[in-house]
């Protein structure tokens, strides 16, 4: 007997992944989407949350990142 | 490497909500991918009947290809492939069957099989006519070579430039909505028709309130070389003029023509059908080609219609030219991600407005600065970083390229900024996503290895893992591999 | 994107190719005194061929220059005097120009030409030079990042004569300086200087016996851009035979005596070089000695 | 380069008179001075070639040591990376040229180490050894003075027995002010000046008068170098062979011409080693057909020229001696005439004026003055007149008009250079035109 699940493969480095884990396991989305851990940069999730988590790693990459310079130079 | 690029974006997106990248990325495709994509043998048989055509079909093959052609141009009989193997070096076996797969795409030569059974190549009659033609003389002169009476005030070849990019640019200036506000004649508006191509071509759309507003695209063909502008706006031309009831060879025809005529030379529209005269009129209109008045029937090509297909051409000519041919640089980029653009021009200035951070505006001077959000929000409008680059490097400042920098490497501009923009485009794609089904808990590793193997062997096998007997497989796959572990697993 | 491709397609793609043909229209050619209708055979092929280069690309150049048993001149292009023509067939214009022009000066150069008395050698080294100094020419004015390749094809029926030997070296030695690559046809004979010229710039070679074929072997050989030719399959260059001839004999020698003052060639050891006339101070060095004593006694 | 031009005038620069240097550069109408320093670059370039074409007894044999000074102020980054390395990577051009231009020469190295001299390389005709031990030289450590006068014995010693038919020569590449001698160095000076050995100094640092002596005493010239590029220019002027000296004795040098087996016979010879690659292990040699046979004890070589291992026979090819004609005859000097001497065309064909090498349609602005070979009488643009003397050697005009061709060669005899006859009175006309028919191949 083989078991099968829809969703989505997610490939990205470590350090994203961590935080992907990190998000599911506080809820940070409402609920966990992490379908299965599959290695170090492979990560099984569910479809309908690409969206969101879209969103929030770019936020997360807006607040990690910080200007390069003032504009009132 | 952009079309590569594109071309993740697709497949993902094929897979994928909306969300990630839309599928209505600008795609420019040069001459030949535009016939091996858009066209069928018979129409490209068809196309074969005009020497102009296919003397760009013959420019646009791969340089072994030509060769090949050009070897058994004069022989009438057809030539055993094994022999035409023969002439390429064993050590570019690839290249020689790229070439040859490319001219059998392109209906160039056909097989034919030849007495002992052998399988042979043998040119398309009409295409090896046609050429022979153009190269040898014989056949009907081509349409709008009539002889002229000697034109009395001559146009020269800095006059027709200048027609040639006021005429082009006013149909950027539409784009951007800033036709009428800067020069205001009504020289600056543009005829139904060319609107007409450019929703077709979906540069740019009508929003709710009917108006029409730039696209996405329409943005990323801004940040075009005018050359490149020029093409793809000639293809979306060609496939709106059949519905036109223009007739699509006649067209490209005429256009190829154009594009191997000789800069400042006057043509006659003499005895060209009506269709043809209104073709004229829009090229006319696009400023490819320099009428006097609507009825005249002399008329001179300008650089935009020249070498329309082929960039390398362009850059070959000498560098004066070139200097005409693109508007000045007049963008300095400094080290600490300033942006100084030396114009007045709104549609510069809007596409600038692009991906960067427009900071002071003074009469000739718009001073902007490259930041995260602003380069972000253009990525987010599926402009790519290269895009972005090049964009700058085109119209980079004279000054800029005498930087010592410059001088070493081929970019003028600071290597921090370009790297930089690439990271920032990088830093979004850090998540690729395929939709797909995991397939885990296997009882068996026969089980799985025999699956995971089928799998790979109608390659959707995405991910697996031998040890935790577990693999993905893409979506579409599913139904495959499901079928098949039914019939396996009974 | 069609932008990106372009720039970053194979430099050979975007580079201009030149072609410079160095005719060799002198009536006192074997070929054309067998029959003065294979001059115009020639010249047929000739401007196929040349044609057949620009077809290439858009961006690839043409050249032809005639050299005649008077002079040597342009036949293509002719700045500053553009022959105003239209089509009168399907030919595309611009070969159609080559064509015209191509004609119209060769046959006012023969007009003009003064009659030749006795047969005489058709100087195509110095022809060469010419062609060197046009390419080296355009080489200064194309547009910077623009790259340029040329060759110089040398089509002809007469046979080379000693007196330009030093004109051909340096010829030869500036075109391998410059990257320039030398092509032969030979029409007539194997011409050994030629030859050296073509594997010094490593060019190709080629001896057509029958004219009617010519077209083709040119096309086969030596239309493909050197560039490209290693892609292809050629005649193997030939063996070329570097040995120098003395000048006392003219013949072929394995080992022979140099003079160090202008470097000419002797066959056996002599007091004075009959070239510059220098008188040589008897050589001290051993293995000379007893070659030195037999020579006297041998003739 | 002012200092080196006038080297015998016993006056400094700061002797000479008060000269105003910022009128020689003009601007043009449009303010620029590209044109201006363009037509300075063009007469300089005029001016040197001028000064080349009146040798013509030359050296062509030539056996010049280069001595490298090793020492700690070869360290010193006044010349990017520091004046060693960039030193080095000049003398890899230099090599190349060097056995490119003299082919039948040969070439040694030496390094003034902690105040004594290293023979680097022995005098060889093979660029490639050379070059090898160039790239050695990079990482060598830096350290004290070099001594000039080791240096200069230990080339003496190896040049005293070269046959003296040859030129012999020095070239001392000087960074450090001092030297440190074990005795008296114009002891050394004069053996070289007995010796007639040609001692040249390019000075990295400045003007040393021991190194400007020393090259007056031999014939050589002094150079003290501005920057890089400076520095470039005064070495390849080694490169063109020197004047021989008037004592030098001639004589004839034996020589061997090889050809590949399979010449001779039509079919491949046998497979074989070649000599040069047997004695080196990093690249051994491989088995082939192909290759020169010295003619004398048949060992076979894969590249020319070189001294046969077994039996020292020099083996060339006729190239190689024909690379060195043009040094033997220059072209003579064009004439400077202004645009209007050019006759033009005739009017049904436009009237133009024309470059005859290079056909390009000269105009009154860009090529005000045009130049006019004395025995063609053909006209050429400037580049074409530079193209012609720097790089072709061979005057376009007289070699594509019947009659004028090899005349060249006469005349320069008698007009060209006046002083010719007495010093050469042997090279007479005839000899020269039967000369240019001799050679045949």
């Amino acid at each position: 007997m083989v078991n099968v699940m829809k969703g989505v493969l997610v490939e990205c480095d470590p350090a994203m992944k961590q935080f992907l884990l990190h998000l599911d396991e506080k809820l940070a989305l409402g609920r966990k989407f992490i379908i299965q851990d599959l290695d170090e940069n492979h990560l099984f999730i569910s479809t309908d949350i690409v969206e969101v988590l879209q969103a929030r790693v770019d936020d997360l990459m807006d607040r990690i990142s910080f200007p390069l310079h003032e504009k009132d130079a | 490497m952009a079309d590569t690029k594109s071309g993740r974006y697709a497949s993902s997106s094929a897979a994928i909500s909306p969300l990630v990248q839309g599928p209505e990325n600008l795609e420019c495709k040069n001459f030949q991918e535009y016939l091996r994509t858009r066209q069928t043998p018979e129409t490209l048989e068809k196309f074969y009947h005009y020497p102009p055509i296919c003397l760009a079909v013959f420019r646009e093959l791969p340089e072994i290809a030509r060769q090949f052609v050009i070897r058994i141009l004069f022989i009438d009989q057809p030539v055993p492939q094994a022999v035409v193997s023969s002439w390429g070096a064993q050590k570019f076996a690839k290249e020689q069957a790229e070439a040859t797969s490319c001219l059998s795409a392109l209906n160039v030569w056909r097989v034919t099989a030849i007495p002992g059974g052998l399988a042979a190549w043998e040119l398309s009659p009409t295409f090896k006519k046609s050429v022979r033609q153009a190269l040898m003389g014989g056949g009907k002169p081509w349409p709008m070579t009539n002889t002229l009476d000697k034109d009395s005030k001559p146009r020269d070849i800095p006059f027709l430039d200048s027609y040639a990019m006021s005429r082009w640019r006013c149909v950027l200036h539409y784009m951007v909505g800033t036709g009428g506000r800067n020069g205001g004649s009504d020289a600056e508006a543009i005829s139904p028709d060319a609107v007409r191509i450019l929703l077709h071509a979906n540069l740019m759309k009508r929003d709710e309130r009917g108006g029409i507003s730039i696209t996405r695209q329409g943005f990323q063909f801004l940040l075009l070389d005018t050359r490149a502008q020029v093409w793809h706006f000639m293809l979306q031309y060609l496939e709106t003029c059949e519905e036109r009831g223009i007739s699509l060879p006649e067209c490209l025809s005429m256009l190829f023509q154009l594009s191997f005529a000789t800069l400042g030379r006057d043509y006659s529209s003499e005895g060209m059908s009506n269709q043809m005269l209104t073709f004229l009129q829009h090229l006319r209109e696009f400023g490819l080609v320099y009428q006097r008045k609507r009825k005249e029937c002399r008329f001179y090509p300008t650089r935009l219609a020249l070498n329309v297909t082929n960039k390398d051409a362009a850059t070959a000519t000498t560098a004066a030219d070139e200097e005409r041919m693109q508007e000045r640089g007049y963008i300095v980029v400094e080290t600490n991600y300033r942006v100084y653009a030396y114009t007045d021009s709104q549609l510069q200035v809007a596409v600038l407005g692009l991906f960067t951070e427009l900071l002071y505006r003074f009469p000739n001077l718009v001073v902007g600065v490259l930041t995260r959000d602003a380069v972000r929000q253009a990525l987010r409008g599926g402009i790519t970083a290269e895009q972005i680059v090049s964009y700058l490097e085109q119209y980079a400042h004279p000054n800029m390229k005498l930087v010592e920098s410059a001088i070493q490497s081929k970019s003028c501009l600071p290597p921090t900024v370009v790297d930089q923009i690439k990271l920032w485009e990088m830093e979004r794609n850090r998540f690729t996503y395929t939709e797909g089904v995991v397939y885990n808990q296997f009882l068996s590793q026969n089980d799985f290895v025999t699956l995971r193997d089928y799998a790979q062997s109608i390659n959707m096998l995405v991910w697996q893992n031998e040890r935790t007997r577990t693999m993905v497989v893409q979506k579409n796959g599913h139904d495959d591999v499901k079928r098949y572990w039914k019939k396996y697993s009974k | 994107m069609d932008a990106a491709d372009a720039a970053t397609s194979t430099e050979t793609e975007a580079s201009i190719d030149l072609l410079v043909v160095v005719l060799d229209t002198n009536p006192s050619q074997h070929v054309v005194r067998q029959n003065p209708q294979n001059l115009t055979q020639i010249l047929e092929a000739v401007i196929a061929f040349g044609n057949a280069h620009l077809m290439q690309k858009a961006q690839n150049k043409l050249a032809v220059l005639s050299c005649s048993h008077h002079a040597t001149d342009f036949l293509y292009p002719l700045p500053g005097r553009q022959v105003e023509l239209r089509q009168v067939d399907g030919q595309y214009e611009v070969f159609s120009l080559v064509e015209k022009t191509v004609k119209q000066q060769l046959g006012s150069i023969l007009m003009n030409a003064p009659r030749l008395s006795s047969p005489c050698e058709s100087l195509l080294a110095g022809s060469m030079s010419m062609a060197l100094c046009y390419i080296s020419r355009l080489q200064r004015n194309i547009g910077a990042g623009v790259k340029m390749h040329s060759r110089i094809l040398v089509i002809t029926g007469s046979n080379e004569c000693a007196s330009q030997y030093m004109t051909y070296m340096n010829v030869f030695f500036t075109a391998q300086k410059l990257n320039i690559v030398i092509d032969t046809c030979a029409l007539d004979k194997t011409l050994s200087l030629l030859q050296q010229g073509c594997d010094i710039t490593n060019g190709q070679f080629l001896k057509v016996t029958q004219l009617d074929g010519l077209l083709q072997y040119l096309l086969w050989v030596f239309l493909p851009s050197p560039q490209m030719r290693h892609k292809m399959v050629l005649p193997p260059p030939p063996k070329v035979d570097y040995r120098a001839s003395c000048f006392c004999h003219r013949e072929l020698i394995d080992i022979g005596y140099v003079c160090s003052v202008c470097l000419s060639v002797f066959c056996k050891y002599s007091p004075i070089c009959t070239t510059c006339h220098t008188i040589f101070k008897m050589p001290g060095p051993l293995p000379i000695r007893p070659k030195k004593k037999k020579k006297p006694e041998k003739m | 380069m002012a200092d080196d031009d006038k080297d015998d005038q016993k006056e400094y620069r700061w002797e000479t008179g008060y000269e105003k240097t910022w009128e020689a550069i003009k601007e043009d109408d449009d303010g620029m001075l590209d044109s201006a320093i363009a037509d300075l670059i063009q007469k300089a370039k005029r001016k040197r070639q001028a000064e080349k074409t009146k040798q013509n007894r030359l050296g062509m044999m030539r056996h010049l040591f280069i001595v490298l000074d090793c020492s700690e102020s070869m360290s010193v980054p006044d010349l990017k990376p520091t004046r060693l390395l960039c030193t080095l990577k000049l003398l890899e051009i230099f090599i190349e040229e060097f056995f490119d231009q003299n082919p039948i020469s040969q070439l040694g190295i030496i390094a003034l180490k902690a105040k004594r001299a290293e023979k680097i390389t022995e005098l060889t005709g093979t660029s490639r050894v050379h070059l090898k031990a160039l790239e050695g030289l990079a990482n060598v450590s830096l350290t004290s003075e070099p001594s000039l006068q080791n240096g200069l014995d230990l080339a003496l010693k190896t040049l005293k027995v070269v046959p003296s038919h040859a030129s012999r020569e020095i070239v001392i590449i000087m960074g450090s002010l001092t030297t440190c001698d074990p005795v008296d160095i114009n002891s050394t000076i004069e053996e070289l000046q007995k010796e007639r050995i040609r001692c040249s100094v390019i000075s990295l640092s400045a003007e040393i008068h021991i190194c400007r002596h020393l090259t007056q005493q031999t014939m050589g010239t002094f150079g003290a170098v501005l920057d890089d590029s400076h520095f470039r220019d005064q070495l390849l002027s080694q490169i063109d062979p020197p004047p021989a000296a008037k004592t030098q004795d001639n004589s004839l040098i034996r020589m061997g011409f090889p050809h590949s087996k399979n010449e001779s016979d039509g079919k491949d010879a046998a497979l074989s080693m070649c000599m040069c690659h047997i004695e080196n292990s990093d690249e051994p040699s491989e088995l082939s057909t192909t290759g020169h046979h010295c003619p004398q004890c048949n060992s076979k070589y894969c590249e020319l020229p070189v001294e046969c291992l077994c039996c020292g026979l020099t083996l060339v090819s006729a190239p190689h001696l024909a690379r060195s004609y043009h040094h033997l005859f220059p072209v003579p000097n064009f004439e400077e005439l202004p645009f209007e001497s050019v006759p033009p065309e005739a009017p049904d064909f436009g009237s133009l004026r024309k470059c005859y090498s290079c056909i390009k349609v000269l105009n009154a602005v860009a090529d005000k003055s045009v130049f006019k070979c004395g025995y063609c009488q053909q006209f050429f643009c400037i580049d074409c007149d530079i193209f012609i003397h720097e790089t072709l050697h061979a005057c376009v005009g007289c070699n594509t008009i019947p009659g004028v061709a090899g005349l060249v060669y006469q005349k320069q005899g008698g007009k060209a250079a006046p002083d010719f006859h007495q010093q050469q009175p042997s090279m007479m006309p005839s000899s020269s035109k039967q000369r240019s028919q001799q050679y045949s191949m």
